[in-house]
């Protein structure tokens, strides 16, 4: 066959047909012999996630978590960023029921700030909430309130904690709920609490209260009065501290006014 | 708690230690710019006005332009000028330039230098490459023509070689002289005689603001040695490769090459050397690495050098931008063994 | 001897593919986050590269020429290099999966890398032999590794480094890769 | 006997301005006790002592009042006589809480007999030492306070055949051992011999630094007669000679594993102070209730080596070297390059309180640290050939990882790095922040294992 009399169309129609099949062939084998089982399930859960991989869920972000519902079972209302319509698809592709975690958010149980609760030393180091902590035990001169050096807040994926005076705050309407902050802070002062919950004992501390005292004015001194006005152990004394049980819903305005402190407050 | 009750004042608490050697950055920077100064003193002697036009409008606006750049980024602008590296900085540009650059090109090549090269990043510590080298290689390729036009150091008739006057504005440098010489298959233009080679010691030459004075800045380098500001190892190690290297080529070929001396004494390498290899932001940590670093730039100085098709007659800079770039992988390759942790065998 | 090494300088440093021809800036940016992963990558590349030319070398030579369809080179070229890169993929999915997961998305990137298609271009207009095609074509992808590796070193730099928030992420990324392609400048000229 | 300089070159080190003069030359003056002592449960490390003793109880001193909490944990005795006024937690010298008595002085200084004198000790065998020396609550006192005891028994794999004495005092600023060994030589000898019987050690090492010319003297004049491989080995003055792993490796060019203990080189180290608290307690069966503290400083108005009552409040030892005649910004316990800065005067005297520092502003500015701009001048000032820099920027950016792969966890925290930064960078602080953090998370992943195992 003479090449120069084939129809040049023809010809280039042919040649790279043939190299395409050549290929296609090639790849058709690879992929038969060399094929890795791997279940797809788990990439279209991690596509329905919403890849924010703050690590809420407690796994290595998102993907991680996929697997795991995919493989081990997990629990599929983990998500608190991605919420009910998250949620929603899940149960839709993997045809299963749950009952979607009430959305939380996170809380800082302090309210000394710089004006309320003096420091009893200068700290001259690094801004960091462990590393003052560190340095002969927090400049603050009360042992459980915050420090203020904005751990939590740069941990925060939503940019929700900010540092004020001297004390971080919680900004509810930004707060996505995946909890990094909660173990971001060395005194354990951030709470993931469910939304709706309005009434705060905003103090940890466990001194008794004339320590309190001198240590911070709007710390608790564990007068007990609010415990009696939550009759149901919405607010119940640990020690001398008054804690919110958030199990409980509880919206009683005595409470609030009646804290001789100030410590317990609506926000 | 009576006792802290009672103290008015706060006790500062901080981590340890609670002691220190007292050394401080913008310490090391004045120590740097007093280097600097015979280096100052003999382009002034040598160019004139010229000298102190271009120092004088690099400082300023490397200056300006890292004051602007931290206010537009919205960081502390004093903190910032107060550590002096953007004076030197500015200066060490000015020596990289020829004299007769127009002075808004010195302005443009400080604002890259200072907003790109440093500021980008972040500012003193952050940037990856040397600022002021990144501003000469900015330069040099925007402006090619305006960079490598060589006043004649004093007077154009001053400028001859065994009997080869130059044309004072075109390739006026020694460097420059044989690489064209080499191009063209001409015999070398430069004779390097007792009385050449004390010429180019002195910085008699045509060339970049402060590179041309070997002495000078030999002065500063032993100075900067003399106060521990810099170790001996990336000097003597560029050096030494230079010596090295020309040695070997010259050796091997010396019709058509030049002894070591002249490229010792020529371009920009005792000022690469001294001061912009040991600049200590873009050099590694360790002496390993510092050995490393200063063999590599005198292997790719003297490779951008004598390779005959090449763009440029002179590599320091260039060398120096590349070693630069590879500081991170030395630092990586040259950590040191770890106390009590056995040699491998 | 000389021109075998001139091929390899002037493919590995004076055009280097990323810094001066600015090809296969895709992989540059994307795995040069962690220096195992640009390992990786460097790896999958100088293989890619080096058999690429051979094949597209030997496709141009032993098909297209004869067939008088030169023109449609891109093409085949783009077909060839796609099931080829495929064929990698599926083989180190297989037999490397933790370097598969780590290179990721950028391993089928390489499928369209320009610098792959442009290695082979390059040697068919160079006009090379097949040997000196395949030593072309791995120069280049030793000079991509280089340029991979330097890079990566220097992010982890300034992945640690302060940048105003305009120039956070891959905009500083891109004006290091500025800089030190303004470093590999100094080449210019020494081989052409 | 004889005397050599230190045949190994240790990396790395400082020299720091000693400031010894301002209390080199005073003698150790007793303080008389005083009116409340704040006996701490953990003056060592390991585990915190647990009070034997309540609110109201008497007791004498020398009395026991707080017995181990573990095996690597160590006893507490009243250091006065008196009432014990409290039992809670307290802050120690670096700020931690830890469980307190506090006791109330009679002004008697009533000692309980003491207890049964052991001249005889060369007859008796080691068991029987170690568990007076254990007894008597004695811990290491040049600074870690590591319980005695526990390091003279170590496992049975482990021989030690070389004892070193650590008289090197490399702090800044601190006398207290140059002051003992002056004034005590054949005290610590005999204390040194009782460990060496103890540990049957083949060699034994006295080191200490050529600044102390008089306490070389005097220990040379005590060891005089010692048979034996005894050597006095003259260290070179740089910090930290003092460091165990750095001491070890001057002295015997033997290099501590990484992670690893001396006896895993044949070695153990005790400071000057431990021996004389060895002697002590066998020799005249007393135990640890007073040590020798360096209360320096400018500030202070009249320095001096004070042999105080453990237990015994900063500012009643502040008061008893007359006052501070002119502001201190910061108050050290310890030495300057590892000593703990203290908020307030309220803490007490521990077993290992070898000084008490104060500093005038001007020698404890507030600082504010730049980026790190990689001179690398704490590489070389590094005994231990880490990367500081490198590790502090990798742990700013919180990469454990990383920090981890760098060795971080070798840090010996001697402060080099940080004294010699011209960026002011609290390097020290990150290190222990991050050996914090990756010590937690090699807990954590401990105890997933063993959860899943």
């Amino acid at each position: 066959m003479d090449i120069a009399n084939v129809n040049p169309v023809a010809l280039t129609a042919l040649a790279i047909g043939l190299i395409g099949l050549v290929c296609g062939a090639a790849l058709a084998l690879a992929a038969r012999f060399l094929a890795v089982h791997e279940d797809p399930r788990i990439g279209q859960v991690a596509d329905i996630l919403p890849g924010a991989n703050c690590g809420g869920c407690a796994y290595a972000g998102c993907a991680d978590y996929a697997k795991a519902i995919v493989l081990n079972d997990a629990a599929i209302n983990l998500c608190a960023p991605g919420g009910q319509e998250v949620l929603d698809k899940l149960c839709a592709f993997l045809g299963k029921t749950a009952e979607a975690a009430e959305k939380k958010t996170a809380i800082v149980l302090c309210g000394g700030d710089s004006g309320k609760a003096p420091r009893r030393f200068a700290y001259n180091g690094v801004a960091d909430c462990a590393a003052a902590q560190a340095v002969h035990g927090g400049d603050k001169r009360c042992g459980y309130g915050c420090l203020g050096y904005g751990s939590c807040a740069r941990i925060c994926p939503a940019g929700a904690i900010e540092i004020a005076n001297g004390l971080a705050k919680v900004h509810k309407n930004l707060c996505i709920g995946c909890g990094a902050c909660v173990k971001a802070c060395p005194r354990t002062l951030i709470q993931m609490i469910p939304v709706s919950r309005t009434i705060h004992v905003l103090c940890r501390s466990r001194d008794k209260g004339p320590v309190v005292k001198k240590a911070c004015s709007v710390g608790c001194i564990g007068c007990t009065r609010c415990a009696k006005i939550a009759d149901d152990g919405q607010i119940a004394m640990d020690g001398p501290l008054a804690v919110v049980d958030y199990a409980k819903p509880f919206d009683n305005e005595e409470a609030v006014e009646k804290c001789p402190t100030h410590c317990i407050v609506r926000a | 708690m009576t006792a802290s009750d009672s103290h008015t004042t706060l006790y500062t608490v901080s981590s340890s230690p609670h002691a220190h050697s007292g050394a401080s950055v913008p310490c090391i920077m004045f120590d740097v710019l007093v280097a600097l100064t015979p280096a100052l003193l003999a382009a002034v002697y040598f160019f004139g006005f010229d000298a102190v036009r271009l120092v004088a409008v690099c400082v300023a606006s490397c200056v300006g332009a890292e004051a602007l750049c931290r206010k537009a980024m919205g960081r502390p602008v004093k903190a910032a000028l107060a550590d002096l590296s953007a004076v030197v900085t500015g200066l060490l540009l000015a020596f990289n330039l020829p004299p007769s650059l127009p002075s808004w090109m010195a302005v443009l090549g400080s604002v890259f230098a200072i907003g790109i090269a440093k500021q980008a990043f972040g500012g003193l510590g952050y940037n990856p490459f040397n600022p002021a080298l990144a501003g000469r290689a900015f330069l040099l390729i925007s402006f090619t023509g305006r960079m490598t036009a060589w006043h004649a150091a004093r007077l154009p008739e001053r400028w001859s070689f065994g009997g080869l006057t130059m044309d004072a504005l075109t390739s006026a440098t020694p460097l420059g002289m044989v690489k064209d010489a080499i191009k063209a298959g001409d015999p070398l233009p430069v004779a390097m005689d007792g009385a050449t080679t004390l010429r180019f010691l002195l910085g008699d030459m045509g060339g970049c603001l402060g590179e041309v004075s070997a002495l000078a800045l030999l002065l500063g380098g032993a100075y900067l040695l003399a106060r521990r500001c810099i170790s001996w190892h990336v000097p003597v190690c560029y050096l030494g490769t230079v010596a090295l290297f020309s040695g070997i080529h010259w050796a091997a070929n010396p019709a058509a090459a030049m002894p070591p001396h002249f490229h010792l004494l020529t371009g920009g390498l005792m000022l690469g050397a001294w001061f912009m290899a040991t600049d200590m932001v873009t050099t590694p940590v360790t002496n390993k690495g510092l050995v490393v670093f200063g063999i590599g730039c005198g292997v790719l100085t003297m490779t951008i050098r004598i390779v005959a098709g090449g763009a440029y007659p002179e590599g320091v800079s260039f060398a120096i931008l590349l070693m630069n770039a590879v500081v991170p992988l030395i630092n990586r390759a040259t950590r040191p063994r770890l106390f009590g942790q056995r040699r491998k065998a | 001897m000389t021109s075998i090494l001139l091929i390899v300088i002037g493919a590995a440093l004076v055009n280097n593919f990323v810094l001066t021809r600015f090809l296969g800036i895709c992989p540059f940016l994307g795995v040069s986050k962690k220096l195992p992963t640009a390992l990786g990558m460097c790896g999958a590349v100088i293989f890619v590269m080096t058999s690429a030319s051979a094949v597209t070398f030997a496709l141009q030579r032993g098909v297209l020429d004869p067939l008088g369809i030169g023109y449609m080179q891109t093409i085949a070229f783009i077909l060839v290099i796609a099931s080829f890169v495929q064929l990698v993929d599926i083989a180190m999915k297989k037999f490397a999966p933790a370097l598969h997961g780590a290179l990721g998305i950028f391993l089928p990137l390489i499928t369209t890398n320009c610098a792959v298609l442009g290695v082979s271009v390059l040697n068919v207009q160079s006009g090379h032999g097949f040997g000196k095609a395949v030593l072309y074509g791995f120069s280049a992808a030793v000079g991509f590794a280089l340029a991979l590796l330097v890079f990566t070193g220097l992010r982890e730099k300034i992945d640690r480094a302060n940048p105003p928030r305009c120039f956070q992420g891959v905009a500083i990324a891109l004006v290091t890769a500025g800089l030190l392609s303004l470093a590999f400048m100094g080449f210019a000229g020494l081989v052409k | 006997m004889k005397t050599i300089t230190a045949p190994y070159r240790i990396e790395g080190g400082v020299h720091p301005a000693y400031r010894k003069e301002l209390a080199r030359e005073r003698a150790i003056l007793a303080m008389p006790p005083p009116g409340l002592v704040r006996i701490s449960m953990a003056q060592h490390l390991g585990a915190p002592a647990k009070p034997l003793v309540k609110k109201g109880d008497t007791v004498l001193r020398g009395q026991r009042i707080g017995e181990p909490g573990g095996f690597v944990s160590a006893a507490a005795h009243a250091s006065v006589s008196g009432t014990v006024q409290a039992v809670g937690p307290a802050p120690t010298a670096s700020g931690a809480l830890a469980m307190a008595v506090d006791i109330e002085s009679d002004g008697n200084d009533t000692s309980l007999e003491p207890g049964p004198r052991h001249d005889n000790w060369a007859e008796l065998d080691a068991k029987t030492l170690i568990g007076l020396v254990a007894d008597a609550g004695i811990v290491g006192m040049g600074g870690a306070g590591f319980p005695t005891h526990v390091k003279l028994s170590p496992p049975p794999d482990k021989t030690i055949d070389t004892l070193i004495v650590n008289g090197a005092e490399c702090e800044p600023f601190l006398t207290a051992d140059d002051r003992l060994m002056r004034e005590q030589a054949d005290g610590i000898w005999t204390g040194i011999s009782i460990l060496r019987h103890i540990l049957g050690a083949r060699s034994v090492r006295v080191a200490i630094e050529d600044n102390k010319p008089e306490a070389l003297k005097a220990m040379e004049r005590a060891m005089a007669g010692a048979e034996g491989d005894v050597t006095l080995i003259v260290l070179p003055a740089s910090y930290p000679q003092g460091a165990e792993k750095q001491q070890i490796y001057g002295i015997t060019g033997r290099e501590t594993p990484s992670g690893g203990l001396p006896m895993d080189v044949g070695c153990l180290v005790e400071n000057v102070g431990t021996c004389l608290a060895v002697r002590d307690a066998i020799v005249n069966g007393r135990p640890l209730t007073e040590r020798v503290t360096t209360v320096t400083g400018d500030p202070v108005a009249e320095p001096g080596n004070i042999l105080n009552r453990i237990g015994t409040l900063y500012s009643d030892l502040i008061a008893f070297c007359g006052g501070l005649r002119s502001p201190a910004t910061k108050i050290v316990s310890g030495g300057p390059m590892m000593g703990f800065a203290q908020g307030s005067l309220e803490s007490a005297t521990a077993k290992t309180t070898s000084g008490l520092l104060a500093l005038a502003p001007d020698q404890a500015p507030v600082y504010e640290s730049l980026p790190c701009i990689a001179c690398g001048r704490c590489v070389r000032a590094c005994p231990m050939t880490l990367l500081p820099c490198e590790l502090s920027q990798a742990l700013e950016a919180e990469d454990y990882e990383l920090a981890d792969a760098f060795h971080v966890m070798d840090c010996i925290e001697c402060g080099c790095c940080a004294f010699v930064c011209p960026a002011r960078r609290p390097l020290v602080q990150h290190m222990r922040g991050g050996k914090a953090r990756i010590a937690l998370k090699r807990r954590e992943a401990m105890q997933n294992n063993k959860e899943k195992g």
